[in-house]
């Protein structure tokens, strides 16, 4: 087998030093009725990378990629134009095969890489400091959730009915176990954030409020005014972003007054991979710093002074303080971290202000032209890179059918809020830097027919 | 060579894109929310973003570099065909809300990889969404949970051996339990006694490793789960060691009822300098209907279907729920599959075999210099365990792990298990020729001979390392998180 | 630019310090006429990674890939299974953008590379030394007839009617202002290598006799008898070998006599590459060392007495020796010799053996299912993984047919020898083992529709 | 760590590939050829196959690693753009002798880069299959000696300045012409007195380098054109150099007759540590009736044809041939098309003036601690040349080469050209950012102050390199090419 050197003859002498009679007998604790003395028949024997290589290749050929057709699916996952060096850095063997920076003289590499993806992710998101990655935004959100609750000992959570449906189940699945309360309705197909209703339900028992931004109708919501509501009653206001390029258009939320901000960082460098590895992203308040979970790398000297950068604060952290732990979090996403720092690295200021510029254009040529459908209307009255469109008709039943004419329309409300037949009708239109004119002539004219 | 920070090296003009500058004029229907306030993020032209990364890298070691022997990490080689595949634009240029139509190869890849795990573990059910070892953990003790919960009962304890992984716990603990541990023996074993002693209608379940952190097979396992089956828990076992065992045993045949596997470890996906990690669950038929969502399930036709929360009340009734967005590590789920398929059934036994041949291997060239405590219980699994009782004053397992950093390796994991004292546990994995794994025991050899003969200048290592050693009190004792523009730190 | 450092306010600097007003100011021996002083209109500007890359996937979507259909090609160029691990590793920036090694201490990882791939050409290929690589086969065949010349100091060349006629041609242009003779005539339908009359055509003015093995029908001539008659009248026997897999399965031309062996390794590591870049081999007697072309790496130590590896024998070549060096090539095919030296580590002796029966099993059982066609049969004796197929018809028309049924069928006859009516009905056809029973059975199908 | 040689990790029996072992009862139709004796080729598994080549890429130095300045290389960033569009599947993956109609796509690149080449150097027509440079400075030689055939005349001379590659006299002489040296004035440039001085009717043609090796731009190359042609003869180019003028000066305007193209260096196609390469080269319109074989024509409906021995007849009749099997490098053509398209009209402009600027820069940085011979004669071009005239007795050249890898950067060209004693040429190209121009310029200086010192340590670097000074006679005097079993050597 081509990943394995041992040969027989190295077994033999192997086994001669240890003094066993053979491999299997190295097994002799495990309970002889539970020991298999074969190959498991029910699977295939190895095959080589040739065939490998075929069977795989044969179940992409099933799929539709999105590079494939004109494309409009956001809602959470973003399709953006990754520069080639960044897939190129990232497969660099002392990146790709390493562990956990455990032993910091040799995993420089990876320490100082993971101190700038903190800086540019504090920065980004308008706070102090920033941990070095999580899971994916949805698990990032909901630990925000548990570090309000430390923070604030109150435990009940607001949500903004603009929190991506996946968002508020993953946080609801949680808080059913941990007797958080949470209080949640979906939106309405309305253009207005209705900001002013919800900071009324925040009260002295709430721990925080989260609020996705821009929403995941592509709506802007007022952050400055929820965050004043919210600290006027104690409580912390938690900001979610799912489309970091946003914030090279808009203010962030931390300079608009979120104590806590996490996001999705999938947009930059990651890539769509069918929603998985994605990257949890997780900026706090600097006093907040020893409640905010996961790993972070901070910076240090070694025994000549020079500068140097180590793992730090793991006495919040689980292999140290177990079930004291700030989270159960041990693997962070540390490959999509380095792919998310990269990207940003190459783009700088100028260029994810330029990229987010971009996005805006098309996503207004995308928004007037598609707005023209006879039957279709824009619900936004502003947007990033995402909008919501009205349809006459229910939005999942005509993405289905466009896609039988080889058009990924977007996301249909349907599809997030199934049997909440106030929203069947909207559909979600994401527009990034690959989306061509021809692409929103080909959906808008495939609309036509369809919705016509 | 010091390689300076990206901030120190780049500027706010400097760009490695290009892009059309925003027209200065342009509308926006941005709500009143535009920038107004610079970022402060340095950009690189593209050559010195190479190179800095470039740079950067060549500070690393990595798998690709040599043996990185950490115990309860299983670092094994990462074939590049693997890297290949999962870059694929039909799986990764797919988006996760595509209607099912279109993504039916990629349902395809998660449902041939559930039921390789189904098939080598045993098991009946398995939930595919979570994202690494640690939310693996979580989702089986959420299923034990509900489980619970539909029985109508509400036990508040878990039962952790004191030599588990610090997750289990903190996943415990986490999930609302309260959690007690279990002593193991002088075998390195749990203690049999002291579990069921402790069993009774509060405990909910036990976390379990096996093979566990002491390298050793729980030989009663199949008595322990009857034990707590009896007394009403259930039992989660820790999937971390699944590499000692895997093609050889399969975990549902002992009676656990669930079980997270690390397909970066067993199966090999990339670590990446600290994830992303992929940690599916599979679970028995008493923790299968409590699954979170979503699920691929196959139609009669052939074709497959995404259980999420719209259908969930037909084909997944008394599911606990979602666990995060979208439908797990897709991008890990094809490279694991590709893995298993290279191996088939008859590579995946040898590599349990090689795998603890090797650490056999390792654990008999090292007794007569360094402590080995359990060396009399009999063969060790995939992983040989050391502790610091051979050391002379002065001479600490930290220093030993240093010196290897001298001598070209990584170190084994140190002071884990907590149950030997100054513990180094080496994970040599299936993919170290003998010819290599005999030159890290020379160099482990001389080291702990050294090390016994009190040779302090083991304390200095490492020496030839881009850092010599560095004060991590320091970093927790004033934390310096970002990077700060000169005088405003 | 992306690629481009430089700001503005750093020429200014920059400028300042030189003394110079401008940047065009830098030009001024440029005769002002000839000066640009405005980007040529004719090409267009910049264009950004996206709109690059659109283009060329544009361009590379108007072709037929040899992968995406059956495929049946060989006549020089093999298509074979590259394993993932090659690619990865040639595009480590440490090797692919190194230039030659001129600084020894600093390029131990390429000069230890290239002594390693060296010995394996000389192994493969049953000589005592090698070089670094040259351009490709074709033009490594030419500095073959080049050396036999200074070595034996005779210049008629007698060519094999089996060599691949883009050899014969790339020789005959050089010998054409060379005033070497060259004595060749294209080879007749037959399954006989006629070495008797090859021999025949030997006599005391020649320098070398050229032979490929396996020749461009697949058939397999007697080196060894061709090496005693050429050694009888003191000439030379230059071996060309186009398929480096072929050798894992017979014996080696230097075991058989030949003096040189020269041949195209593109087949391991490389890949079709549309025939280019290449990858020239060149073995040859310790003795006719000095004689060799082309860049070599040696071993020698350091001052620490360190084993170590440089370029060496450079009095050969042309930086030192300018116009009285062996050749004038400079640049070699560097990083192609890596990727061939990778593969053939991952194959070694057991792996390469059996990639050549594969290959082998293969074209034994394709040669079998072709020549029951009817209007087809089989020309060969003896093959190793290519085979020429005689047809009832012209075979380049029928080669176009069945392209348009998407079956790359092989190479005609009518295609390499045009104009040459004899052999307008044989076609080449090559089987690897990245052909499967499928493929061999759709040609089959496709050529009894077409033929009948 | 050493890294050993293949041949003493691996064996026989080991394998990095999984293919079935042939069967042992297997037939043959290899006509009495079977192989019966052993190659001789070791074997690794991928992971060690993988740490090999990943630990012997990190002994080396790269443009990814930091500046690369080797004087008349041209060694600028390579952009992954390029490198991912080459290995597109309709590129990579095609045979060179598919039926045209399946190649259509690949015909295009070539003739949109020709396209590009022939606009940026003002040229009638070029000839895309050169494999190198001095493949392409072959051809445009044979170019001229058919040109001349086709005339009836037999001239045999090719003059050469001193100051060119030695390429050019070995390719002239490999063609079967004879070479005159023609000298160079103190100026650094061509002495127009001596070239006019030796015209002929034995003269056949020039080749000159432009700009010159000494950095330089001939001033006088309209002349000198002008006066070849008076004569009967013709102007080669070399285009090593073209970087310096790329979008700035059209060759063709000049005069000149040939000249080939690096893409490997103007271009940016990787280098991959000694090539491969690819010289295309452009031609006057005397001389491109005869190009080589093959070549790539625009039909009337959009499509292309390949021009090969059958069609040369019709297309290009007095052709000299064809220089090598298929159709030349494509897979640098790809990348350099890629990389043209991304710069752009205005981004080639920039690269020329920004490698101008970095080498003036370089050159006026270092003027007072380095003996600059032509620094008085006008700005350099995109080269800094320096002698050896302040260097202390018992310090060379090398030795200031050696010391700057101990500063971590690769060393300039050394003892080239000839007309420079102890020359160092300096080519920074337009990839240098300045703070890394200043780092480099640094380094040099404070190197070249200890030479001018007598610092005798100079001769000891490099000390912090893979390797100490290496033996490069004794390599020459013994060689020793290939690997033997130990006891056979």
């Amino acid at each position: 087998m081509r990943y394995l050197p041992l040969h027989d003859r190295d077994r033999s002498e192997m086994l001669a030093a240890i003094g066993a009679p053979s491999v299997d007998a190295l097994f002799s604790d495990v309970p002889a009725d539970a020991l298999l003395t074969e190959p498991i028949a029910e699977l295939p024997p190895h095959a080589s990378e040739l065939a490998v290589e075929r069977h795989m290749q044969r179940l992409a050929g099933r799929n539709v990629s999105a590079g494939s057709v004109p494309f409009f699916l956001g809602a959470g996952a973003y399709r953006h134009h990754v520069p080639a060096s960044v897939d190129h850095l990232i497969q660099r063997g002392e990146f790709l095969t390493a562990y956990t920076p455990y032993q910091p003289e040799i995993a420089q590499g990876t320490l100082q890489m993971l101190f700038e993806f903190q800086t540019q992710v504090a920065r980004l998101f308008g706070c102090e400091v920033a941990n070095a990655s999580m899971y994916d935004g949805s698990t990032a959100a909901w630990e925000a959730v548990t570090m309000a609750r430390r923070i604030t000992k109150r435990n009940k959570t607001v949500i903004a009915d603009g929190l991506h449906p996946h968002y508020v189940s993953s946080i609801t699945t949680m808080a059913r176990f941990t007797q958080d309360r949470i209080d949640y309705a979906p939106p309405a197909l309305s253009p207005d954030c209705a900001i002013a209703e919800l900071a009324a339900r925040i009260d002295e028992e709430t721990s925080c409020v989260l609020v996705q931004y821009p929403d995941i109708l592509g709506r802007l919501p007022d952050l400055a005014a929820l965050a004043e509501a919210a600290h006027e009653k104690g409580a912390m206001l938690v900001a979610v972003v799912t489309e970091p390029v946003a914030l090279g258009a808009i203010a962030s939320p931390g300079e608009l007054g979120a104590d806590i901000v996490v996001g999705e960082g999938q947009a930059l460098g990651v890539g769509l991979q069918f929603g998985g590895p994605y990257l949890g992203l997780f900026a706090c308040r600097e006093k907040h710093l020893r409640q905010m979970p996961g790993r972070v790398c901070g910076e240090t000297v070694d025994a000549d002074g020079k500068r140097g950068f180590v793992l730090t604060l793991s006495t919040r952290e689980q292999h140290i303080r177990r079930e004291k732990a700030t989270s159960n979090i041990c693997t962070n996403s540390g490959l999509c971290a380095l792919a998310f720092s990269i990207h940003m690295t190459l783009l700088g200021e100028r260029g994810l202000r330029a990229l987010a510029a971009e996005n805006h254009r098309l996503a207004c040529i995308a928004a007037d032209r598609l707005a023209q459908v006879p039957g279709v209307s824009l619900l936004n009255e502003s947007f990033f890179n995402e909008f919501c469109l009205v349809l006459d008709r229910n939005a999942r039943q005509v993405v289905r059918e466009l896609a039988a004419k080889d058009v990924l329309a977007g996301v249909s409300l349907g599809r997030l809020y199934p049997g909440d037949d106030a929203l069947s009708r909207g559909l979600l239109v994401a527009v990034t830097e690959t989306t061509t004119e021809e692409d929103i002539e080909a959906l808008a004219s495939a609309l036509e027919e369809i919705v016509a | 060579l010091e390689e300076r920070l990206i901030f120190e090296i780049g500027d706010g003009e400097t760009c490695g894109v290009d892009l059309p500058d925003p027209a200065a004029d342009a509308t926006n229907r941005l709500g009143g929310l535009a920038r107004t306030s610079p970022i402060g993020l340095p950009g690189l032209s593209e050559p010195e973003t190479v190179r800095h990364y470039t740079r950067l890298s060549r500070q690393n070691y990595a798998i690709d570099c040599g043996i990185f022997p950490l115990g309860s990490c299983t670092m094994k080689h990462n074939p590049r065909l693997n890297e290949k595949v999962a870059r694929l634009p039909g799986f990764a240029d797919l988006h996760p809300l595509q209607p099912e139509t279109t993504v039916q190869g990629a349902l395809a890849v998660i449902d041939e990889l559930a039921t390789w795990l189904l098939t080598l573990t045993g098991m009946p059910a398995v939930a595919m969404s979570p994202k690494a070892g640690a939310h693996g953990e979580l989702c089986g003790i959420l299923c034990i949970r509900a489980a619970l919960e539909a029985r109508g009962e509400s036990r508040e304890v878990i039962l952790v051996p004191e030599s588990a992984h610090g997750t289990n716990p903190a996943t415990a603990a986490f999930a609302g339990f309260r959690v007690e541990a279990i002593p193991a023996g002088p075998d390195g074993r749990i203690s049999l006694e002291a579990l069921t002693g402790r069993l009774g209608p509060d405990v909910a379940g036990l976390m379990i490793t096996n093979p566990n952190t002491c390298g050793l097979f729980e030989r009663d396992i199949a008595t322990i789960c009857d034990a707590l089956h009896d007394a009403g828990g259930y039992v989660y076992c820790d999937g971390a060691n699944f590499n000692a065992i895997v093609g050889r045993v399969k975990p549902g045949e002992l009676g656990v009822d669930a079980m997270h596997i690390n397909l970066h470890k067993t199966f090999s996906t990339p670590h990446g300098g600290g994830g992303p990690g992929s940690g599916p669950v599979v679970l028995s038929e008493a923790l299968a209907p409590f699954a979170p969502l979503p699920m691929v399930l196959r139609n009669e036709d052939g074709s497959y279907r995404l259980v999420e929360e719209e259908s969930a009340g037909d084909d997944l009734p008394e599911s606990f729920g979602r666990m995060s967005a979208f439908h797990g590590q897709m991008g890990m789920f094809t490279r694991a599959l590709a893995y298993m398929l290279s191996h088939g059934a008859d590579g995946l036994r040898q590599v349990s075999g090689d795998a603890v041949l090797n650490a056999n291997y390792v654990l008999r060239q090292l007794e007569d210099v360094l402590e080995a405590p359990f060396a009399a219980s009999g063969p060790c699994m995939h992983e040989a365990l050391f502790g610091d009782g051979t050391l002379a004053k002065g001479v600490s397992t930290l220093d030993i792990a240093k010196a290897l950093i001298d001598e070209g390796f990584h170190p084994m994991t140190m002071y884990f298990p907590l149950v030997v004292h100054g513990a180094m546990l080496v994970e040599p994995t299936e993919c170290e020729s003998k010819a290599g794994l005999d030159e890290f025991i020379a160099a482990l050899h001389s080291i702990a001979e050294r090390a016994a003969a009190g040779d302090l200048s083991l304390t200095q290592a490492p020496r030839y390392a881009p850092r010599k050693r560095l004060d991590e009190a320091r970093a927790a004792r004033s934390p310096v998180l970002t990077w700060q523009e000169p005088g405003q730190a």
